[in-house]
């Protein structure tokens, strides 16, 4: 059995204790709720995108310290870059977490930093869930930005 | 063991379960997840593969030996769910791949044949998504109305208005118990008012039959639902009980082998009960394992295992309010004859899934979510509860194992 | 042993079959109804007793070990599952309770979507009940038209009309191979026709996906459906297969659990594929079971199933004609290559029914009837026909002891 | 394993190879059709009641041996009997092929004379349908004459 310390560690729980970005975006700001079927779990994605560029993202919404401390990093790291950046860096992440789509290349080069901790996940499948409703959501929102 | 009836040797019964034997880094298995799907004990698993090994055959339509004994113990098997639950006759035992299709056939078969636009199908607010979600598709195709029954302060359905509430409606479908709060409905009464109503009474039971002895003729109900795989039984079957008028003049919910009279290239005319409403080949060893599994139900005693469960209960209420005081709320009724051993609850504002996470560290196996009925979970003001359930095979143990097991999240969070 | 595949170890794969080793009246069983279910082998009973005994648990929905550890088992059965037909993703396989439901799914979901009353629907002759009764009952509800490919002399379809058949088709639905004929059927070539009409494909697979190798992609169907018994796996389960696209288009068919993304009192969002059309509790042990069918079918190698089989129609052609000469009419191909091993027949005027219960005296099972195929039947002008059906576990021994039995029946009437 | 020859006595052997009252009758005799859904089989049973009293009964249909002797069997044993008669006739004998419906009462005393020799099917329980279907279908074109 894969030792819980895999899964809590200590960067997580620190932005699930202290999530940043937490908030609203008015419109035009666009926004995008994801639902955890398994868990209830639901999130709310802001996204300010202006230029092909995320401007500002903030995020609402209830659940458990992996999803929250996930989506808390992921506005963290995507703030300020291109919606092709925010594309490549979503494919990595989903890459780490063993969804990789085969027919979208994932550039391996790309460092997803703090977020690697979130690795341990894999080890608890059901928790992949947790883990990407944040990044599934925000995929949402940014389709919605380029319509 | 404190809290425990006497009569019941829970070490036997234990025995009787393999899975519970296992061991995960040196410590026992705590299954507390039983709301969700219950445990086989070996008499359900033996004949099973002894069906495979020996027996497997078509049922019910081939004329050798080896058929007609399947097709015995197949219909044996029906037989004894029908004494189970004091059905009238074996016709009026429909099986279904769970109890899910079971409300499923009836909302499509008898829903479809009975229901216009504008016309009422009272629900409560405690019900499972599968007595919800079925309905709604067919709000979405014809236009009929949904009512709800609210709930009380103490999570029981609040009955004040009932009659208001049950005028000019067609169907009341009401859980026997909340697989969330634990809370027991009166069943009995609600059928008759559905009666007194004009309308019919369909009853999920899925929470009940594998608790508490089930006498659907007592129950007054016109149809009843339940899972094999919440009784001991095998997964992959689901029971639907009606009265043999009723399910005659109900059209068939699925076409194809087995369901039919007649074929023709213009048209076909439907088989007798309750091979109309059975279409193609059924989960014929899981009957068989269900059989067993009422066999095993029966020979320990529904009324046994319900006056273990309300020890259970009591035992596991008096514990977590003593030990944790305000630390736990407790979502569902307090008096334990009211309700199930089913535990709903919150936990030092812990998400669920994260205490579920570190109670499996363990081996404390508890739910955590919406159960599968989100609606409620909205009226109770949760989003997710941890779920701990309880069975006939649970003991004070694995209470106790439970409330060490919370003692520790703390320590993470 | 004459006409027999040398490639192929008969002994050895009898010997993971534990049900022929049953003797009757110190007779072995001569287990001939493999079109109607087949026989379990070893691997498919040990590993659902497995999972009940040590893993039993909730799938997709709790986060304790237990449950993780069974839900791998689960999904990695689906995944084997996709591989095993090519299919391009696991998504694309959604677990029935029988290839029957599979076909009424289709009906439900994207019939009642896509077709409206005039738009058509064709069939074949040779279609199973399972495949006419669904469509039958649209047609009451829609007034769609049904439309039939008939049959040749020598047992095909009769494809000189197809282009006119398909004229205006929005669907065509067909059996891969006769449950009764034993003829197969050009899957590739009816695609690509039905595609070419502008109609979608569905391939009712339950007598060949057992049989031969099948890759769904190079088929070029819309859906494919099949079902776990009939394939060395438990009863309770079938496979429907369907393109991502289409399965995403469509509307759920049964509602509940599992299937639901969010659920209001007013109102309810659909899961992501596959769970969007698996409600309620699935048949999880039954799953597992159909895992390691599929790994054994695999490690047998479906081109030598076919190869012997192959073999098998060639010895019991021969010797059935030899023997017999017009006192046996076989309702099917001759050629070995373009039919499986399933022979339906008349033999000296006897009642099938009385046949197969004299055939039972020798442990020889067949199956007497109209094998769900009534249109059919009525037009090759029999009310039943005796069947015996080969599976990769029958060898020429079997064979003769049909041809023995025979013999003997005469002796009564 | 019960023995074949229980199955096959002489009696329906002889029944099955020369039917008894096979045939039809016309318009405004009663007709009903059977189907035994298992193997295919139908058979149609003609009844000429009149008086309340059978006057004349024929059949036709295809069957096993079973399903034929047993319907030629039931055509002589009826004829000439009145409706009551005959339906205390087939409580009898369903009751002996163990399906006796609990509402109504058999007359044990009723002697089927040379149906007892179909006693046999119920060793062998799915032909019991087989054994049945003229029966069922007799059933059916009584509560017609008695519309
Ligand atoms: C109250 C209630 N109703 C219905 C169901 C659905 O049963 P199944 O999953 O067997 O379809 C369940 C369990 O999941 C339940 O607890
Ligand atoms: C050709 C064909 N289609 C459909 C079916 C129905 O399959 P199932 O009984 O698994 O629903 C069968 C077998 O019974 C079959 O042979």
């Amino acid at each position: 059995m894969p030792g819980i310390e895999d899964l809590y560690r200590e960067i997580i729980l620190d932005h699930y204790r202290t999530p940043r970005n937490r908030g609203e975006l008015q419109p035009p700001a666009i926004s995008s709720e994801g639902h955890n079927p398994l868990c209830g779990d639901d999130i709310r994605i802001y996204l300010d995108v202006a230029d092909g560029v995320v401007r500002d993202v903030k995020f609402s919404g209830q659940g458990c310290s992996i999803s929250q401390s996930s989506t808390s990093m992921m506005t963290v790291a995507i703030k300020g870059k291109t919606v092709v950046e925010v594309g490549a860096f979503v494919r990595r992440f989903k890459h780490m977490m063993t969804l990789a789509d085969n027919d979208e290349p994932v550039d391996e080069s790309i460092n997803l930093g703090d977020i690697e901790a979130l690795q341990g996940v894999v080890k608890f499948p059901v928790r992949i869930k947790c883990a990407t409703l944040g990044w599934n959501t925000l995929l949402e929102a940014l389709t919605e930005s380029t319509k | 063991m404190a809290g425990a009836n006497r009569d019941f040797d829970s070490a036997a019964i234990r025995r009787d379960f393999p899975i519970l034997a296992t061991q995960i880094n040196g410590k026992p298995l705590v299954y507390l997840d039983s709301a969700n799907t219950s445990q086989k004990p070996n008499i359900v698993i033996d004949a099973m593969s002894k069906f495979m090994r020996e027996t497997y055959a078509p049922i019910n339509r081939s004329a050798y030996t080896l058929a007609a004994n399947a097709t015995e113990l197949y219909e044996g098997a029906r037989n004894a769910v029908a004494k189970f639950i004091n059905a009238n006759s074996s016709q009026e035992i429909v099986f279904t791949k769970n109890a899910t299709e079971a409300l499923n056939l009836l909302v499509n078969s008898w829903g479809r044949a009975n229901l216009k636009t504008g016309d009422v199908v009272l629900l409560t607010h405690m019900e499972h998504h599968a007595n919800i979600v079925p309905w709604q598709m067919l709000q979405q195709e014809r236009g009929i109305e949904l009512r709800w029954v609210p709930l009380t302060s103490d999570y029981q359905l609040d009955l004040t208005s009932l009659e208001t509430l049950l005028s000019g409606v067609k169907v009341f479908s009401f859980t026997s118990m909340s697989n969330v709060l634990g809370t027991i409905n009166p069943v009995e009464k609600l059928c008759a008012a559905a009666h007194a109503a004009g309308a019919i009474a369909i009853v999920d039971a899925c929470q009940s039959v594998p608790h508490t002895h089930t006498d659907v003729r007592a129950l007054g109900a016109d149809f009843v639902t339940f899972s094999s795989h919440k009784m001991c039984g095998p997964s992959g079957l689901g029971v639907l009980w009606g009265r043999k008028e009723l399910l005659e003049a109900m059209p068939p919910f699925l076409g194809g082998g087995n369901m039919i009279s007649e074929v023709r290239l213009d048209g076909f005319t439907c088989a007798e009960l309750p091979a109309k409403f059975e279409a193609g080949t059924p989960a014929i060893a899981e009957v068989i394992g269900l059989g067993a599994a009422v066999e095993f139900l029966s020979s320990v005693g529904m009324a046994n295992i319900r006056q273990h469960e309300i020890a259970m209960s009591s035992y596991v209420l008096d514990l977590l309010t003593t030990r944790f005081g305000d630390d736990i709320t407790i979502h569902g009724p307090r008096n334990p004859e009211l309700r199930g051993a089913t535990f709903s609850f919150a936990f030092r504002g812990i998400h669920p899934h994260d205490l579920s996470q570190v109670l499996d560290q363990s081996n404390v196996c508890v739910r955590a979510g919406h159960h599968c009925a989100k609606p409620l979970m909205k009226i109770i003001g949760a989003n997710a509860t941890a779920r701990a359930s309880f069975y006939l095979y649970n003991t004070t143990t694995d209470a106790d194992a439970l409330a060490d097991a919370l003692d520790s999240a703390s320590d993470i969070f």
